[in-house]
């Protein structure tokens, strides 16, 4: 008794605009499944969040098992979609194929890559892909901040890299290191807050994590200009931020669209209400167009 | 004692034939039947050969007693007699046990309507960590009888055959090892008797006793030989001259000599039963 | 001739009592060591956590908003899982007991039973879990439900339980199954009425212990993909669900500092209701610890 | 016969009789056994589901990669895009160094409390104390992990500066705290199963509660002793959270313990909560990783029993 | 056993003060030293009074037997004079036991250092789960004594003195667990003896025994008074007749009678020493 009073009083206090209540006109039930990456899972927490005050009775749980994870149970069948925060994988896709799985890729947020370093640094604000790609870059030397720039101190260099396995890496990877072999003497940690903290705690620290993150320790970091620009909402919805802004991807399995009522309908409420609530958690929401053209393509498969 | 003697005497006039080693064998003339009537019998716990070729009469409504240094077989026979020897893996037996007319090795005795027959009491008590109530009306139980009147009437019945109904009968409901031993003692005894046996196994049932407690079991002991068979395992010589009606005495897996009590002990006919009772080993 | 004079016993005599005093203290200080421990560990969560703690902290389902986040879900998915694993898990592991202590023979393939069982306690949780996602979820098609996470979990702690449950049952003295037996008794009935209900109080106690073991794991849920984001109470067997343990691994992950705090708070709860189940082990042992 | 004997309206015998050859009884006799056996099956099934489920999908990892390789490898880089190298001795290495550490920690002061337990404390401090270490050992493992990370880590920086934020010690002593209990507590029971009458046997010829606990006692309880030691080895090597929160990502091959590590199982947890694509090779070394994992505590486990049956001292 | 008498009879020429009760506390007059002399020694066990006001004054290169019936504190006050009483927590004591002299009681005294010298052997065999060879071996070991070959010949001699050496010299090295109770109870004896104790206390050491062993060991007793103060607990009064010299008959936690063995059995003064002695209780 008590519990659905609660419930419905969290769906009272609409976080991200008003569109819940002008979903609520037909009651669904039902259940919904997902899993995938943990970058991704902040959004679709608030979206299960308001849906849930939405259609209190359509089940909605998602798992955090990163995007391969999650890609793994999507293959296997057990997720009706999968969040990513990188492209599928040719492997994956083919797996996919292989499972009888049709699928359909939607964006639903950017996230800007950015790269920190600790607040008494004050030479090293602004970066240069090059540069970057200098300092991260395994080349066998122990690399020195004097390395890059002679003027800059002559002190090693402390690096803090997300895990190898993580989409973030994997971004990195692709625009900075571009499959060469990250320094080996990086920390490597699968927790973003670690990172944070291990930024924050050294002079001669840079590390690179999402977007999120940074906003949510703005107090104990300095985020890097790359290429003169800074990452903040603007540069990264407008694409000036570049190379390092990614999309974030929701997968959904196309049979599911059309069996489960229940997912068509909180897919449907994901596109409208992703660009709120990805700001709302600290990401990027996409230009509105792209929202609108998921949105096409999803009546298109109904 | 003296009313014991007396009934004794009717045994006494059996004849003895030559071919034969033991009394006990032999006295198909005197008046009472065999409970247990061990023919050949051999025990085995792996190799060990534990009982030699047993041949032993044992007579309804009498004392037993069953004696011999340590290690001879005296524990393995009597728990020969209810199969529990059985619940050591490695025993073999062979030869023949009647119990009443009947094989009990015969694969077709059901050791549980044995155990029912013949009750056993153990050397150290062993109650059930539970009331003394419920430790008496465990057999019955599991036996199928559930009716509460029946129990309450079974409880009492055997309380008061083992002589400790007065001692309980306010505490029933108590656990029974809140007792001291001697009266852990005979709420076994009791237990034992919930059942109504026709035989009663005691495998050294006073030797974890003090000697009041012992008087009180050896006492109890002598009530019981009206209703019940007792063969009763004992160390203690003098309380198998003071309690039992015939003896036998066990020598390395054998039985040297079985006879009258009194035969045993005044005038033993095997030198080594004879330097057994005056101490001179053993 | 003597070979211990009292002058050479004397004269050793004060070293080893000193030595006995200064060990005494050495032992004294390790075990303390070990309760210190405790004691920062716990000093630590309520003071980040206590803050946090109010009814709606137990009333709301997870939350974007740190100061909304509640443990309903998590707390209730804990009970539920525990609520299958519990009978599950004694089921087989007192029945396993039962076996390998009152029925089987010593022989190779109960011998191989034991060395199993043993080898089993040894096996990583995070093994389990790979385990349970190939059989439960996958093949038998149980989705990342309750029972599929039931199932894993029970498995986990089985060897414990089969353990403790063994050492109960041949705590029993033989003398009591004799006197069972003596009675007439069947073998079963004396398993039923006079061993177990004797080994009943170590076998609930192991078994408590080792349940708050499966309360507090994480690694084979993450294994199995078991889902942390849901606004809904599991109702039924098959439902989804999560735990106590998952919640506070993805709070504590969250960039947002006040997570630390939420996940805090709900590692209070989690070691309340774990302290709350040792007690309830540790009155079973001390109330029935009766000795033959 | 008996019956007669104490003037009875109810003949125990005779209501027995009537109702023994209840069909029930013989049948439950009879039928327990198969119930019982089928169910001490379930932990056989449970390793032959685990090692299939390992087997199975190893097999597909050595299908891609050389198993010399693997075996012997001291580089262990699953996602260099040039050039995936998967040697597993780099992790074999970080979970030693985090087992051994929590050795150092938890033997010599599991061994000692569980001394001061059962020879020196009294009966109400042992009560008090032995269920208040068990609630350390309940403690979730991410709970662990997060005390390592942020209050252990920090508190040995300030004694070895060059300590960075992940290294093998930190976790090492807090896995080494974890387990601390099952020691103490284990052995504890060992010990206090050894019969007082052998220890008043010692304490009669003089001897001080140190000389009874070392030499008489702790010989004794030697194989109890030994076997939980093991055990709690066994589940420092298969700690998982700990060491994924506090020992960091870095498969290293040298002895350094100030540096970051990776076990066995915190790269199992890495990929299977990471990104990496279904079907790939980092995949399918998750289960190679977790089969030498099942085998090392196996071969760990297998020793124990040998040794504590070598060592068994019976009374 | 005349050897034995004949000693005795020194004894026997001691003065009854009429103001005492026990012959124990007057016998001034012999040539033989008091190993521990007892003075209004009350012990209890939280509220339990165990021991009232106990005075005995034991004499050395005799055996001393305590008899009475169970649970009148025999075990209790041999307990005292090696204070292993203290292992139970909850006992209090008052009085004085003096050891040759010194009060025990007193907090300076190291009990490590009184139980160097007065032995204890227990009712059951507790040998250590060790070697023949360690078990005799450990208190000198502890005594710091290291030389292999000082040990070897305390080891030979105690393991002779306990008149065992010869069963079990070709096995030192086996685990003393491998022996039968009697050897495992001789045993035990040696491993006291090897720590040259003065006076060795036995608390009923043949009652887990069977007869040969308990001759073995009663037999060993009467050689050990020679060079040791023994003081022997036995619930067996035909034991105690056998092997002592002195008898004291303790009956709820007091002293009711202590004097000559022969004098004890055959003329006792108090009315309940004769009692339980002819059996009519305890
Ligand atoms: N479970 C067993 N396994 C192997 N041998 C056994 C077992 N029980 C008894 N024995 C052996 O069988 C022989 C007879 O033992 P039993 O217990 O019948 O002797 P006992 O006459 O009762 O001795 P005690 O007076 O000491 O009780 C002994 O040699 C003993 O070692
Ligand atoms: N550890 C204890 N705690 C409390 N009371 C005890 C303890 N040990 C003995 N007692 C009590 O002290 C009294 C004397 O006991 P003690 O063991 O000395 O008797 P005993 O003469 O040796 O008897 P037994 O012949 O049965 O060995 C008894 O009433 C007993 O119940
Ligand atoms: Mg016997
Ligand atoms: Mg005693």
């Amino acid at each position: 008794g008590s519990d659905e009073t609660k419930e419905t009083e969290t769906g009272t206090e609409p976080a991200t605009g008003s569109d819940a209540a002008e979903q609520g006109t037909a009651q669904l039930t039902g259940s919904v499944a997902g899993d995938g990456s943990s970058t991704v899972a902040p959004i679709t927490e608030g979206l299960v969040e308001e849906y849930a005050a939405a259609q209190p009775d359509v089940q909605v749980s998602v798992g955090v098992s990163g995007t391969g994870g999650g890609f793994e149970k999507f293959i296997a069948g057990e997720t009706d979609f999968s969040n990513a925060s990188r492209p599928i994988k040719e492997e994956e896709a083919a797996k996919l194929k292989e499972a009888g799985i049709d699928y359909t890729e939607f964006q639903i947020a950017f996230d800007g890559l950015t790269v920190v370093v600790n607040p008494e640094n004050d030479w090293a604000t602004e970066l240069t892909v090059d540069q970057l790609k200098q300092l991260w870059i395994e080349d066998g030397t122990t690399k020195k901040w004097s390395d890059i720039d002679p003027s800059w101190p002559d002190e090693e260099v402390v690096f803090y890299s997300p895990g190898t396995d993580s989409g973030t890496y994997d971004y990195f990877d692709e625009v900075i290191l571009d499959g060469a072999d990250l320094v080996k003497n990086a920390t490597l940690s699968e927790d973003d807050n670690v990172l944070v903290q291990g930024v924050a705690g050294d002079k001669n620290a840079i590390g690179f994590f999402g977007y999120a993150y940074y906003t949510e320790n703005q107090d104990k970091l300095t985020a890097v200009s790359v290429d003169g620009v800074a990452p903040t909402n603007e540069t990264i919805e407008s694409g000036e931020y570049t190379p390092l802004s990614r999309p974030l991807f929701v997968y959904a399995k196309n049979s599911a669209l059309q069996e489960n009522e229940a997912f068509y309908d909180f897919m449907k409420f994901t596109l409208e209400n992703a660009g709120s609530m990805a700001e709302a958690v600290g990401y990027v929401k996409l230009p509105d167009e792209l929202y609108q053209e998921g949105l096409t393509t999803l009546e298109g498969l109904k | 004692m003296v009313e014991l003697k007396n009934k004794m005497t009717n045994n006494e006039n059996h004849i003895n034939k030559s071919s034969s080693q033991f009394a006990g064998e032999t006295n198909n003339a005197t008046d009472k039947n065999s409970v247990f009537l061990t023919k050949n019998f051999n025990l085995w716990y792996g190799d060990h050969h534990a009982l030699k070729d047993i041949n032993l009469d044992i007579k309804e409504n009498e004392v037993t007693a069953i004696i011999g240094p340590s290690g001879c077989g005296k524990s393995t026979y009597i728990k020969a007699l209810n199969r529990m020897v059985e619940l050591v893996p490695i025993v073999k037996t062979n030869g023949e046990i009647n119990y009443r007319g009947r094989n009990i090795l015969d694969s077709s005795y059901e050791v549980e309507e044995l155990r029912t027959r013949v009750g056993m009491v153990f050397q150290k008590p062993n109650p059930f960590p539970k009331s003394i109530y419920d430790n008496i009306a465990y057999g019955p139980r599991i036996h199928g009888i559930k009716n509460k009147k029946i129990l309450d009437e079974i409880v009492e019945k055997s309380l008061r055959g083992a002589a400790i109904w007065d001692e309980v009968k306010d505490r029933l409901n108590q656990n029974a090892y809140g007792l001291s031993g001697g009266q852990q003692q005979r709420i076994c005894i009791a237990r034992c008797l919930a059942i109504e046996p026709d035989v009663i196994l005691m495998d050294e049932p006073t030797s974890a006793l003090d000697p009041i407690s012992t008087l009180k079991v050896e006492e109890l002991v002598q009530e019981l030989k009206d209703n019940y068979s007792i063969i009763i395992v004992t160390h203690n010589m003098q309380q198998a001259a003071r309690i039992s009606d015939k003896t036998a005495f066990f020598l390395n897996g054998e039985v040297v000599e079985f006879d009258n009590t009194d035969k045993i002990f005044s005038t033993p006919r095997d030198q080594r039963t004879e330097d057994y009772i005056s101490g001179r080993f053993g | 001739m003597k070979y211990l004079n009292d002058t050479t016993v004397m004269k050793r005599m004060k070293s080893r009592l000193t030595m006995n005093k200064v060990w005494k203290t050495i032992f004294l200080l390790a075990t303390l060591l070990a309760l210190l421990t405790l004691v920062i560990l716990l000093v630590r969560i309520v003071s980040q956590g206590a803050a946090h703690l109010s009814l709606d902290f137990f009333n709301n389902f997870g939350s974007r908003f740190p100061e909304k986040a509640g443990i309903k879900a998590a707390l209730i998915g804990s009970i539920y899982l525990m609520l299958i694993i519990a009978p599950v898990s004694m089921i087989l592991g007192i029945g396993t007991a039962i076996y390998l202590e009152e029925y089987a023979k010593k022989n190779k393939f109960t011998d191989f039973i034991r060395m199993n069982i043993s080898n089993l306690a040894g096996v990583p949780s995070i093994v389990f879990g790979l385990l349970g996602l190939t059989i439960f979820v996958r093949m038998l098609y149980l989705g990342k439900s309750l029972l599929a996470a039931g199932f894993t979990m029970s498995l986990l702690i089985l060897p414990v339980i089969i353990v403790a449950s063994q050492e109960a049952i041949r705590a029993v003295p033989k003398d009591q199954r004799e006197a069972s037996y003596g009675m007439g008794a069947t073998k079963w009935q004396t398993i039923v009425r006079v061993v177990l209900p004797a080994a009943i109080p170590g076998i609930l106690t192991g078994s408590i212990l080792a349940l708050s073991r499966a309360v507090g794991e994480t690694a084979p849920l993450v294994v199995l993909g078991i889902p942390v984001i849901l606004q809904f109470l599991p109702d039924g067997l098959l439902s989804q669900f999560t735990t106590l343990p998952l919640q506070l691994y993805d709070w504590a992950k969250r960039p947002q500092e006040e997570f630390q705090y939420v996940a805090a708070a709900g590692i209070i709860v989690l070691m309340v209701l774990l302290v709350i189940m040792n007690s309830i082990a540790i009155f079973i042992r001390n109330k029935f610890s009766k000795r033959y | 016969m008996a019956s007669q004997g104490l003037g009875r309206e109810h003949s125990v015998q005779d209501l027995i009789a009537k109702s023994r050859d209840k069909k029930g009884k013989r049948f439950v006799e009879k039928l327990m056994p198969i119930v019982l056996v089928t169910i001490a099956l379930i932990s056989v099934l449970t390793t032959v589901g685990i090692l299939f489920t390992l087997i199975f999908e190893t097999f597909e990892f050595f299908q891609r990669v050389s198993i010399t390789d693997y075996l012997f490898g001291t580089e262990w880089l699953p996602f260099s895009g040039s050039e995936p190298l998967f040697g597993v001795l780099p992790l074999v290495l970080g979970t030693l160094k985090i087992a051994v550490i929590a050795a150092c920690v938890a033997v010599p002061l599991g061994i000692a409390a569980a001394i001061y337990l059962s020879e020196y404390a009294t009966d109400k401090t042992r009560r008090i104390i032995k269920p208040v270490l068990e609630v350390l050992a309940g403690v979730p493992t991410i709970v662990y992990g997060f005390f390592a990370l942020t209050f252990v880590t920090p508190m040995l920086q300030e004694l070895i500066p060059s300590l960075k934020i992940f290294n093998a010690l930190s976790p090492g002593i807090v896995v080494g705290i974890m387990i601390l209990p099952m020691i103490a507590s284990l052995s504890e029971d060992a010990m206090s199963s050894v019969p007082n009458s052998i220890r008043e046997g010692a304490l009669a010829l003089g001897a001080t509660k140190l000389e009874v606990s070392l030499k008489v006692v702790l010989p004794a309880a030697l194989s109890g002793i030994i076997a939980s030691v093991v055990l709690a080895v066994s589940r420092a090597i298969g700690e998982t959270m700990i060491v994924s929160l506090a020992g960091g990502a870095t498969p290293t091959f040298d002895l350094n313990v100030t540096g970051s590590i990776q076990t066995m199982t915190a790269y199992i947890v890495q990929v299977s909560s990471g990104d990496a694509g279904y079907g790939t090779t980092i995949y399918y070394s998750i289960y190679a990783v977790g089969f030498t994992l099942f085998i090392f505590t196996l071969i760990m486990n297998l020793l124990a029993q040998y040794i504590s049956k070598r060592f068994r001292e019976e009374y």
